[in-house]
């Protein structure tokens, strides 16, 4: 019977202690634009396999936030960042996006940094009313679905289908290669996209996929891979991921003496792709966002780069664009009202680091950016060419 | 809070709990492990998605045929399995939800890695939705829990060779605790792929399984009490830790390790409620009992 | 042919490294008779333990290894008397040991999140990454040296196991704890000793692993390649986790080659379970009838 | 009328034959003891007939029909059920519900009838209720019916595990060694008990026991086994009188209470 009693009182301290929690956090309170403070939610992954890149884009955007602070403020009132983890997750996203709108009150979303977690928050966001800007969510699915725009999801970065064309058409037409070959991450929605629209345009133009090889996220062994796809002597090797496995492959390739240029899209930028495999990667080219020569991308990179002691990933330039656009947005409706900045987000005209950004009001997705294609030399990523296609 | 938030949350405890009642069986009452879970809980969810989406069958109706598919699929899976001891089995559920999910990743007409989108006008998971399924779920497995089928799970859980000779198929009554696990667990899925709208398989991975288990386990096994609770804690307490971001699951890995080594059989450990409150009762009884004495 | 050969070199390098971190996880296995579940977070702090003594402390190579190896085996035990001690002293039921294993396995993984972030990490490289080329065939120097490291620290195990007194009283304490400790075997002790050599093998399998890859906080997920392993060579059995790791690494380059990348962990489950079923204990687990 | 029917019944375990061409036959409603030295084969020949090991060899016959091969959860479904040597509750459930549970058979209402409380499910759950409590009377543990089966006191233990096997409503009973670790009260209270439930439930017992007091007085027939193999088979006088057991079994000076 003493049992039972411990068993209550473990209970109710359990409960305590995590009831005595809540008010303690910041911005548990009802919440909306009282007073002079006015908050601004970004998600994203902060725990879970795709830290690195959510983790970049908070730093990024609590920033930009205390810059605008310091130069008064948005629209007069203190700009208050309430950034939550998702883990990655489709279905943590949807929770923390109705938690940010109905409890803390915010007046935009930043974020989420890939299209799993942005496919999630679609049905809160239109509960909520609220607009989300998505960093990188490349699916087109995730503005625009069967014909139809989802009203309150934007995004800053170009869709799939776009940088796997422009990769397919750059080898195939500027590069000269007919025999292409693509390792992908079936279980990454990123790299099966880009994977689907190089081989459309790539088969297209007239060339031939020799080989199509396949890991899951978490692999860090691709030689058995490469070994079918040296068999199958390609002139050249598409790798539609992130750094990580991009320097590994590359490390592989060349261990298994796989001489073949490869090319990718814009998950490859980062310093860390030096540390696994600068030798190997050299002379490997691929589409971005961006023009790392540019200015405005350089004077960001030192700012970041002096407050957090490491350059930023990719992801932070598009953090930076999604702030600058919700910015634009609240001056241009000159309202804090979540309706009237998704109004206000249709059609809006910025010039971004990523580029010049229009938002179409029809698919919500930025129009005209054109990608680069840039080459690694040394530790440098040397912009190539601006490059379209269709 | 707000109410809005706070439905939403109840939405997902709910989720989480009809789910946490389906393993409840299978490990609180019938003493196995599964680390598969997620994969039932995905074949429900897309099951449901397909029929809604693409043949028009009403939600509820879509859910019961979600579960059973799910349950169909454990019924295969129990067989070859099922026989297997402790950790083998463990390690054979976990390459089963591993591999489902490897499936719907590279199965393309769902979509594959890049996720199925549910349209906006199919029904959304509600609050109501969910209590009433949920008591639906928790009246019929209490009944079954307090039924001689359900004293045979208990047997198999306590001894497994004692549960022989007293004439229990063991092996039958494995493959209906799986067979039930896995009905619920889908329907958890439909009931989920109707909330987010959205189905994306790597929501479906061994953390999702090891979550579930681990509320089980917290609440305490063999008791559908604690299972609600232990629900009930650990989806609330993850929203509470919100705010703490990276911190979150340090803290959250701790408290579980805390509460094995301090209570390691969970918060109910065995009891119900209904349990605590007869206890409760004698005691009142007894004291009103010493007073009259002594008055 | 000479994809055939190759193949089985991809197949063999893959499978030493899910050896090394086998062979740690059943080791407690067959003492503790549960899934150690932590093993993976272990690794990944020994890879961390290792970067950190060649990039802070500017080790060589070989003494990092060391000094990972000492931090694991010192985290291995500290786990032991924190989160499985008090479980034993109370006879908890194996559930009770995983789901403990598996807080701390989150725990570990979360907090090298939240203090050093989500950056990869990558050990500066030993060698240049050229292969040995055998006519057309490569194979990886660094492979060569998981293979060597491995099978030198594996057959130093196999020694201690089977000639020395501590391995005496190991093997004991495995066939039967309780009449071991009856027989005046210290069990406490050996299970001391078992985590021990269990963390110990997890450091050296992180420090090649990160060598060979890179170092993250999620990489601990690699382990559960090693639990399906182990399982396939049979629970607690040393020589069938080696067997398991490498078949296992056989399988899946064999799969990837001649069959398909995107099926390949399917039909590895697809073979363990059609082993399971065959033989219920894995390749060379023994088959007990229960003692009534 | 005989019961069980043991025919050259062998088994082996890799090259070591544990027993070795057992045959016996026990009749219809007598109680046949089973002795021999630890190690001689008792408990496995028990094994072999619950159907938890193979046979080797021979063949079993229950009610003249073979049951070798069987699942032991069939075996007991027949009608043949035991307890064991070192004691197997189901101990964290109380003292009833470990009657209740074994029960089970008697009634025959299914899964869906259970889910949904339906009017079969009730009166089978009335039926086996009152069944329990007749029985836990008879075995005096009334008194400790909430009790868990973990925390009963040793003799307790023993007693409610030949109630739950009781619960069967077997034909044949197997008892391993129902009186280990018992005081001599204990086990002339058990001996009566044995008695008393044979007759009420007109069961057939089969009896591993090493306390040569409780053998001789409840037994009609005995077989002595060592190594594995039959000594002697035969009524409790034959048996104390026969040179070949007294010589490898009862040892020096024919000592009744000699364990080995």
């Amino acid at each position: 019977m003493k049992r039972a009693l411990t068993l209550l009182l473990s209970l109710i301290m359990i409960i305590g202690l995590f009831t005595s929690c809540t008010p303690a956090a910041p911005g548990a309170d009802t919440g909306g634009d009282t007073g002079e403070v006015v908050k601004v939610g970004w998600i994203g992954s902060l725990t879970g396999d795709q830290a690195i890149w959510g983790q970049c884009e908070r730093n990024t955007i609590q920033m930009l936030v205390d810059e605008v602070n310091d130069n008064g403020g948005l629209l007069g009132k203190t700009l208050e960042l309430v950034a939550l983890d998702t883990q990655g997750k489709g279905e943590e996203a949807y929770t923390v996006t109705r938690r940010l709108i109905e409890q803390d009150g915010v007046i935009t979303i930043l974020g989420p940094n890939s299209s799993g977690e942005a496919l999630g928050t679609i049905p809160a966001l239109e509960a909520g009313g609220v607009p989300d800007i998505a960093t990188v969510a490349t699916n087109p699915k995730v503005t625009f679905d069967n014909g139809k725009v989802n009203p309150y999801n934007f995004r800053v970065c170009f869709i799939d289908p776009y940088q796997g064309s422009v990769a397919a058409a750059y080898a195939f037409n500027e590069m000269g290669k007919t025999k292409a070959a693509v390792l992908y991450d079936q279980s990454l929605d990123y790299s099966t996209g880009l994977t689907e629209f190089f081989i459309e345009q790539f088969e297209k133009l007239g060339g031939t996929i020799v080989a199509k090889e396949a890991f899951n996220s978490g692999d860090q062994e691709f030689k058995t891979q490469l070994t079918k796809i040296k068999s199958a002597e390609p002139d050249v090797l598409f790798l539609p991921y992130f750094f990580k496995e991009v320097g590994l492959t590359a490390k592989q390739a060349r261990e298994l003496g796989l001489d073949v240029d490869l090319i990718g899209g814009d998950g490859w930028p980062s310093e860390q792709l030096f540390d696994i495999a600068k030798d190997e990667m050299q002379g490997g080219l691929f589409v971005n966002h961006l023009d790392y020569a540019d200015p405005a991308v350089q004077d960001y990179t030192k700012l970041y780069t002096d407050e957090f002691g490491k350059p930023p990933e990719l992801n932070g330039f598009l953090a930076w664009d999604a702030f600058k656009v919700f910015e634009a947005a609240v001056n241009k409706a000159n309202s804090l009202d979540p309706e009237d900045i998704t109004k206000a987000l249709e059609g809006i005209e910025v010039q971004g680091i990523t580029g010049f950004i229009k938002i179409d009001p029809e698919t919500h997705n930025p129009i005209g950016k054109e990608a680069a294609i840039l080459r690694i030399e040394g530790e440098e990523y040397k912009f190539v060419t601006k490059y379209s296609v269709e | 809070m707000s109410w809005a938030y706070i439905t939403t949350v109840l939405i997902m405890t709910g989720i989480n709990l009809l789910a946490v009642i389906g393993l409840s069986v299978l490990t609180g009452f019938t003493g196995l492990f599964s680390f598969g879970h997620a994969g039932f809980m995905a074949i429900g969810a897309y099951t449901s998605a397909i029929l809604t989406v693409w043949l028009g069958v009403p939600y509820y109706l879509a859910l019961l045929i979600a579960g059973l598919a799910a349950g169909l699929i454990s019924l295969v899976i129990g067989r070859l399995t099922l026989k297997l001891k402790g950790d083998y089995f463990i390690i054979a559920t976990l390459g089963f939800g591993e591999s489902i999910r490897l499936l719907f990743n590279w199965f393309d007409p769902i979509g594959g890695s890049r996720g199925f989108r549910i349209p906006s006008e199919i029904h959304y998971t509600s609050l109501s939705d969910v209590i009433i399924i949920n008591l639906i779920a928790l009246i019929l497995i209490a009944n079954l829990i307090n039924s001689r089928h359900g004293r045979n799970f208990k047997a198999i859980r306590e001894e497994e060779m004692a549960s022989q000779v007293i004439g229990i198929n063991i092996f039958r009554y494995k493959m209906l605790s799986f067979f039930i696990s896995a009905v619920l667990v889908g329907i958890a899925g439909g009931m989920l792929a109707h909330l987010t709208h959205f189905l994306i398989p790597r929501n479906f991975d061994m953390t999702k399984s090891t979550f579930l288990t681990i509320m089980v386990i917290l609440g305490g096994l063999g008791s559908l009490s604690g299972s609600v609770i232990g629900t009930v804690v650990l989806t609330f307490i993850p929203e509470f830790l919100r705010n703490f971001n990276e911190w979150r699951y340090v803290i959250f890995g701790f408290l579980v390790v805390l509460v094995m080594v301090l209570r390691p059989k969970g918060l109910m450990g065995g009891y119900e409620i209904s349990d605590l409150l007869r206890w409760v009762k004698r005691r009142l009884v007894r004291r009103r009992g010493e007073k009259n004495e002594s008055a | 042919m000479e994809k055939f050969i190759q193949f089985l070199i991809n197949g063999i390098a893959i499978g030493s490294i899910y050896a090394l971190m086998t062979v740690g996880y059943s080791l407690v296995y067959s003492i503790m008779n549960f899934s150690n579940f932590a093993h993976g977070g272990v690794i990944m702090l020994g890879s961390y333990f290792g970067f950190f003594a060649i990039t802070i402390l500017k080790a060589p190579f070989w003494l990092a290894a060391l000094i990972a190896m000492t931090g694991t085996t010192l985290l291995a035990v500290v786990i032991e008397r924190l989160a499985y001690d008090p479980l034993r002293r109370r006879q908890a039921p194996s559930l009770y040991y995983i789901i403990s294993a598996m807080g701390i396995s989150i725990f570990l993984e979360n907090i090298v999140l939240a203090t050093l972030g989500a950056d990869f990490r990558n050990y500066p490289p030993l060698f240049q990454t050229s292969g040995f080329y055998i006519g057309g065939i490569s194979i990886g120097k660094l492979d060569v040296l998981i293979l060597v490291v491995g099978t030198i620290s594996l057959f130093g195990l196999m020694w201690l196991i089977e000639k020395t007194k501590i391995g005496l009283a190991i093997r004991a304490t495995s066939f039967n704890l309780r009449a071991a400790n009856l027989m005046g075997v210290n069990t406490e002790f050996v299970i001391f000793v078992v985590f021990g050599l269990g963390g110990l093998l997890a450091g050296l399998a992180g420090v090649m692993y990160g060598l060979r890859y890179t170092v993250w906080p999620q990489m601990g997920l690699i382990t559960n390649k090693a639990f399906v392993a182990a399982v396939f060579g049979g629970l607690g059995s040393l020589p069938g986790a080696i067997v398991g790791a490498i078949s296992l690494g056989i399988i899946e380059a064999m799969a990837t080659g001649y069959i398909s990348s995107n099926l390949r962990d399917l039909i590895a489950f697809v073979l363990l379970v059609t082993i399971l079923v065959v033989r219920p204990s894995g390749i060379m687990g023994k088959a007990t009838e229960d003692k009534a | 009328m005989s019961l069980l029917e043991l025919r050259d019944v062998t088994k082996q375990f890799g090259g070591l034959v544990a027993v070795g061409d057992v045959s016996l036959t026990v009749e219809q409603g007598s109680i046949h003891g089973l002795i021999g030295p630890n190690g001689a084969g008792k408990t496995t020949l028990f094994n072999l007939i619950t159907g938890i090991y193979g046979l080797s060899g021979g063949t079993i016959l229950f009610e003249r029909e073979p049951i070798d091969g069987l699942a032991p959860f069939r075996i007991a479904q027949k009608g043949i059920t035991r307890t064991f040597q070192n004691i197997r509750l189901f101990k964290d459930l109380s003292v009833y519900d470990n009657v209740l549970t074994a029960c089970h058979m008697n009634t025959k209402y299914s899964v869906v009838e259970a889910l949904f409380r339906l009017p079969a499910r009730n009166q089978g759950e009335k039926k086996l209720k009152q069944e329990t409590e007749i029985l836990l009377d008879i075995m005096n543990l009334t008194d400790r019916r909430d009790v868990s089966a973990g925390n009963l006191p040793y003799g307790f233990q023993r007693r409610l595990e030949i109630a739950r096997a009781v619960a069967l409503k077997p034909t044949l009973l197997l008892l391993d060694e129902p009186a280990a670790g018992m005081n001599p009260d204990e086990t002339f209270e058990l001996l009566e008990m044995i008695k008393q439930v044979k007759r009420e439930f007109g069961l057939t017992v089969l009896i591993i026991e090493h306390h040569m007091d409780l053998i001789m007085n409840l037994c009609d027939r005995i077989m002595v086994l060592n190594f594995g193999r039959v000594l002697a088979e035969g009524s409790p006088i034959e048996i104390q009188n026969d040179p070949a057991v007294v010589q490898a079994y009862l040892g020096e000076g024919g000592n009744h209470d000699a364990r080995y």
